[in-house]
């Protein structure tokens, strides 16, 4: 009699190939997730403690990155004006695939204490996909970790598919983009 | 050369991956501890080289691929050559010293070209100033090497470390402790260690050359850089600290040669780049023409 | 600066010295404020920073729509005699303009754009003033403005998250009474460590 | 030769906050810098006019991040001077103690960040392990880390818990015995001193040209103008404490500054807590329910001395229960956009994140 656990399948399909083969890079790339030094808002204060000796991250194997191609994680670290959002997109958009988003702060969510600032945007994946959302103004050191976990888990369950969904909504997201922002552009020669 | 040679060879390079990759690994918890924290798997430099590996990857015209293949390829043939002991060779006794100075400065060109190749300028400032740094450490280190040649009476690896391992003969770190300080600072150059760590430097110039590459490419970039600091440590441990009779010796002496380049490296900050070149240009020359003078011509060696 | 009642006395001398203030209104011990004439503005500035008032702390604007006037706002300070001199000046508001400061208090150059931007005040005499500094494509009027409604301008351009109504229903849950007693009673159930 | 345009920042791990500095560099020497703020403009001014006097309180420690306790400070010590209002005698021991600690914190993470720059993450590293033992005692006292609320309109929000005492004395002391440790480590240390000698000259006259305060004017004038001193709020004026200062302003200068500020702080809130007297720590400004205080009509500029200079509110009142209008004077305004338009250019690109850090450059403060 074959034993089930043991024996090779007989003839796997093209997809069930890929399929394993980015299982084993999932592994991989949930034990090492490089984060982009990027601090847009003022939860980016959380983040030295987490990354320094009081909770040390490099020990879930997370690191910051100096610049977005070499990064994993995208962290959105709070409120976003306007101006940062245009960086923000063109740093989401430069960094390589498979990417994720963190948003620390009840900001990115709805807005936050700035609700009904004119230049805080309300509600962040209007604009960008966002995979965890850690709520909390601001939330502790504890729960970044925690929020950081959550993202490994779920890329174990395959469920961050932000950069997925924003390949596949691609107009949808520009469009939303254009409305807010009227040109995504980053025109930085102003003082000229 | 036999295709038995070239197995070995690429074996010893792979072995060199391996080795370098762990070490690195247990360094970065030793480094933890001593910034108090409890740093991360010992394995997380596999981890990370694999998920690079395994992410997608952005081109930046053929130039910038071709190079990181040709500095990946040109690390592994430097690789290729170097003795693990004195009894172990890959190609025999062509493991002469300047095969590697030459073939090295193929992997750091395939690195420079494929920077420049992705057009950012700050990726040009890194090349620049890892050339100029590779300019700096190159002339003293080369002196005292050369002197040990003169005294050993060889340039291959092998003989030096036999010489060395001779009785009556002491190591050239003991022999040359002048020449050994010299040899010591420019390997933390070569390293890239820190207060000559002037080309990477994220808090000025974000990683310099590596600030384009992403996915694949920073992936093989980093197996480079694990390969290219397996040789030079290597070379440090052969030509300073007599090599080694057997693989433990060997283990043992390059993990104790990196460990204290590293603990250097992370009490202290980094210089300038003309700062980095005054300090290559003074007092390593200084020293190490000193040292030849006085061990060639005075014969003075311990 | 041990007495520093003086002090305020002091600048009271010498600001009546050189111009008729309208109003004079003395905070505390440290803080004097004057409104004077738009006109005199520059004079007295420079009158204050040849007496040791070199240091331009602030530079802004009030808005007062009612009486159709900007406010503008000096707040300049001496270390050795330690008073804080705040000078207003009220200018028109329909076609605001009040010749730039930097030729006494170069430092004034950012904060004189600053103020262009959020109230829409002309500088002349400063270079740069209407260069936009710290919004990017602003396509209204000038937001520090009392007639600028950011809540608006934010419902406009920004999508608002709605909530499903899972959150907001609260019809079926217990009325305050009830939660009262059921507190209560859990309250009591925990009483004495011991379990009923 | 031609110019070649740097963006540093926003996105640069040298650059502190979300901020960025526009170089036109000549080979490694900067040729011209501009800095374009802005990221985190948050429309402050105006959301504070909008909401109540009471409301404030919850928003204005945001203003600034790494130091958010001046904020509070400033704003309650200007309602009050608004109201005429006196505040119970332990409520001012209890706000020097926080003033003071979040001093410590700011003052250890702007040294922590000298690392960032000169590559020596060590430092970095101890320099935050210790401000997290802060972050605890204040999350001790307020509940909260980072963004407290605990300074409001009056008094202070409620009393110390029973032995905090030993908690900040046992920090105090483990701080203290490391001083000499933390100067080997940073400013004793050869390689880095050879970062931050002699360059990033801030002279005396470019001080009074771009009213530089804080460290800053105090490393260059050599007189001791520090608020605490010149203008003494809390009861400062019953403490002893000296104020460092140097003739001599490079970047190293200021940073021993900080440190030997660290110091004072120490001692300042060593001093506190043996004075502290007991009683009641908050009155109420005005009566009547919260919501509808009102506060009388009148303007004043209520400044505060913060680790990186003069820190101030400009209040308007015109009577109603919302503020007419609310000015933020950010201490690295001056240094941080007209300082590096003028006096970046001529140092080197290896110099422009020691410059925005030695400055004590804060962006959120600048863009409000």
């Amino acid at each position: 009699m074959k034993s089930t656990k043991f024996s090779p399948a007989t003839k796997l399909s093209k997809a069930e190939v890929d399929r394993k083969w980015w299982e084993i890079g999932d592994f991989f790339r949930r034990n090492s997730l490089w984060m982009l030094m990027y601090c847009t808002g003022c939860c980016a204060i959380e983040l030295p403690p987490a990354m320094t000796s009081a909770y040390d991250m490099e020990r879930l194997g997370m690191g910051p990155m100096a610049t977005p191609r070499q990064a994993d994680i995208l962290l959105v670290s709070g409120y976003l004006s306007l101006k940062t959002l245009r960086r923000l997109i063109y740093t989401y958009e430069q960094m390589s695939e498979p990417r994720y988003v963190v948003a620390l702060g009840s900001c990115p969510i709805n807005g936050g204490i700035y609700h009904d600032s004119h230049a805080v945007i309300n509600q962040l994946d209007q604009y960008i996909p966002v995979d965890v959302y850690v709520a909390g103004c601001m939330p502790n050191t504890e729960s970044v970790m925690n929020g950081f976990v959550d993202l490994m888990g779920q890329i174990k369950n395959k469920k961050a598919n932000g950069w997925k969904h924003y390949h596949e909504h691609f107009a949808w997201y520009k469009a939303n983009q254009i409305t807010s922002l009227g040109e995504v552009d980053v025109h930085d020669e102003f003082h000229e | 050369m036999t295709i038995v040679n070239v197995l070995l060879g690429v074996s010893v390079a792979f072995f060199g991956f391996v080795l370098q990759t762990s070490i690195a690994g247990v360094n970065r918890k030793v480094i933890a501890r001593l910034q108090k924290r409890q740093g991360p798997r010992w394995y997380q430099e596999f981890l990370d080289i694999f998920k690079l590996l395994s992410k997608r990857s952005v081109s930046h015209g053929w130039i910038f691929d071709f190079g990181v293949i040709m500095a990946l390829g040109g690390i592994i043939a430097t690789a290729m050559f170097m003795p693990l002991t004195s009894t172990f060779s890959p190609f025999g006794a062509s493991d002469n010293f300047f095969i590697f100075v030459y073939l090295l400065a193929v992997g750091m060109l395939g690195m420079a070209m494929s920077a420049s190749g992705s057009g950012n300028p700050w990726a040009s400032i890194g090349v620049m100033r890892a050339l100029t740094t590779m300019l700096a450490y190159e002339v003293p280190f080369l002196v005292v090497v050369l002197t040990i040649i003169k005294l050993s009476g060889s340039s291959s690896l092998t003989a030096i470390q036999l010489f060395q391992q001779t009785s009556g003969n002491n190591w050239f770190l003991i022999a040359l402790p002048i020449g050994g300080i010299v040899g010591f600072l420019a390997l933390m150059g070569m390293l890239g260690k820190k207060p000559f760590e002037t080309y990477i430097a994220p808090g000025e110039i974000a990683s310099g050359p590596m600030v384009e590459y992403g996915g694949k490419q920073l992936g093989m970039l980093f197996i480079m850089h694990e390969i290219t600091v397996f040789i030079e440590v290597s070379l440090f441990v052969h030509l300073f600290l007599g090599g080694a009779s057997n693989i433990f010796e060997f283990l043992l002496k390059y993990f104790l040669v990196y460990t204290f380049a590293n603990l250097i490296s992370n009490v202290n900050g980094r210089f300038k780049i003309d700062q980095v070149v005054k300090f290559y240009y003074k007092w390593p020359l200084i020293m190490a023409v000193f040292q030849a003078v006085i061990a060639i011509y005075f014969g003075w060696v311990i | 600066m041990t007495n520093s009642m003086s002090n305020i006395e002091f600048v009271n001398t010498l600001v009546n010295k050189h111009v008729k203030p309208l109003v004079t209104d003395i905070i505390d011990q440290f803080q004097v404020g004057y409104v004077v004439d738009q006109n005199e503005i520059h004079l007295l500035l420079s009158a204050l920073k040849n007496e040791g008032w070199i240091q331009m702390s602030y530079l802004s604007a009030v808005d007062w729509p009612e009486e159709n006037k900007f406010e503008v706002v000096y707040v300049i300070f001496n270390w050795d005699k330690p008073v804080y001199i705040q000078l207003r000046t009220k200018i028109d508001r329909t076609n605001p303009s009040m010749d730039s400061i930097i030729q006494i208090y170069p430092g004034a150059k950012y904060y004189e754009r600053e103020c262009h931007e959020f109230f829409g005040i002309a500088f002349p005499g400063n270079p740069d003033y209407e260069k936009q500094l710290i919004l990017e494509q602003w396509d209204d009027i000038p937001p520090l403005r009392k007639d600028f409604d950011p809540q608006a301008y934010s419902d406009r351009k920004f999508p608002q998250r709605t909530y499903t109504e899972d959150y907001s229903v609260t019809n079926n849950e217990p009325s305050k009474a009830e939660k009262r007693k059921l507190r209560k009673q859990r309250a009591e159930s925990l009483k004495g460590g011991k379990k009923q | 030769m031609k110019q070649m345009k740097l963006f540093l920042g926003p996105q640069h791990p040298g650059m502190h906050g979300n901020a960025s500095v526009h170089l036109f560099v000549d080979g490694d020497i900067i040729k011209r810098s501009y800095l374009l703020p802005g990221m985190l403009h948050r429309g402050f001014e105006k959301a504070m006019e909008r909401k109540l006097w009471v409301n404030n309180i919850s928003l204005i420690p945001r203003v600034c991040v790494p130091e958010p306790d001046i904020n509070e400070m400033a704003y309650a010590q200007g309602v009050e001077k608004l109201l005429k209002l006196e505040v119970p005698e332990r409520a001012h021991w209890i706000r020097m103690i926080m003033l003071e600690l979040a001093r410590i914190s700011a003052h250890l993470m702007s040294y922590g960040g000298l690392g960032g720059p000169t590559g020596h993450y060590t430092l970095m590293y101890h320099a935050h392990a210790d401000r997290n033992s802060i972050l605890d005692i204040f999350e001790k006292i307020s509940g909260a880390r980072v963004y407290h609320q605990y300074i409001v309109i009056g008094g202070v929000r409620q009393d110390l818990p029973k032995g905090i005492e030993k908690d900040i004395n046992a920090f105090l002391d483990d701080l203290e015995s490391r001083y000499i440790e933390y100067r080997d480590l940073g400013i004793e240390n050869p390689s880095v001193v050879a970062r931050i000698k002699d360059t990033i000259m801030l002279p005396e006259e470019v001080v009074w040209e771009l009213g530089v305060t804080g460290i800053g004017m105090r490393s260059a004038v050599g007189k001791p103008y520090d608020l605490r001193k010149v203008m003494p709020y809390a009861r400062y004026d019953q403490v002893e404490f000296e104020v460092p200062t140097s003739t001599y302003s490079d970047a190293r200068s200021r940073v021993d500054i900080k440190l030997k500020e660290l110091v004072q702080s120490i001692s300042i809130i060593r001093q506190c807590l043996k004075k502290m007297p007991e009683g009641p720590v908050r009155v109420k400004p005005s009566r009547g329910q919260s919501m509808r205080w009102t506060v009388p009509k009148g303007y004043v500029y209520s400044p505060v001395e913060s680790s990186r200079g003069e820190f101030g509110y400009y209040m308007v009142s015109d009577g109603g229960t919302n503020p007419y209008r609310i000015g933020v004077r950010g201490a690295s305004y001056p240094q941080g956009l007209l300082g590096i338009e003028k006096y970046m250019p001529g140092t080197r690109i290896d110099d422009c994140a020691l410059w925005v850090d030695t400055m004590g450059i804060c962006s959120p403060e600048i863009d409000r």
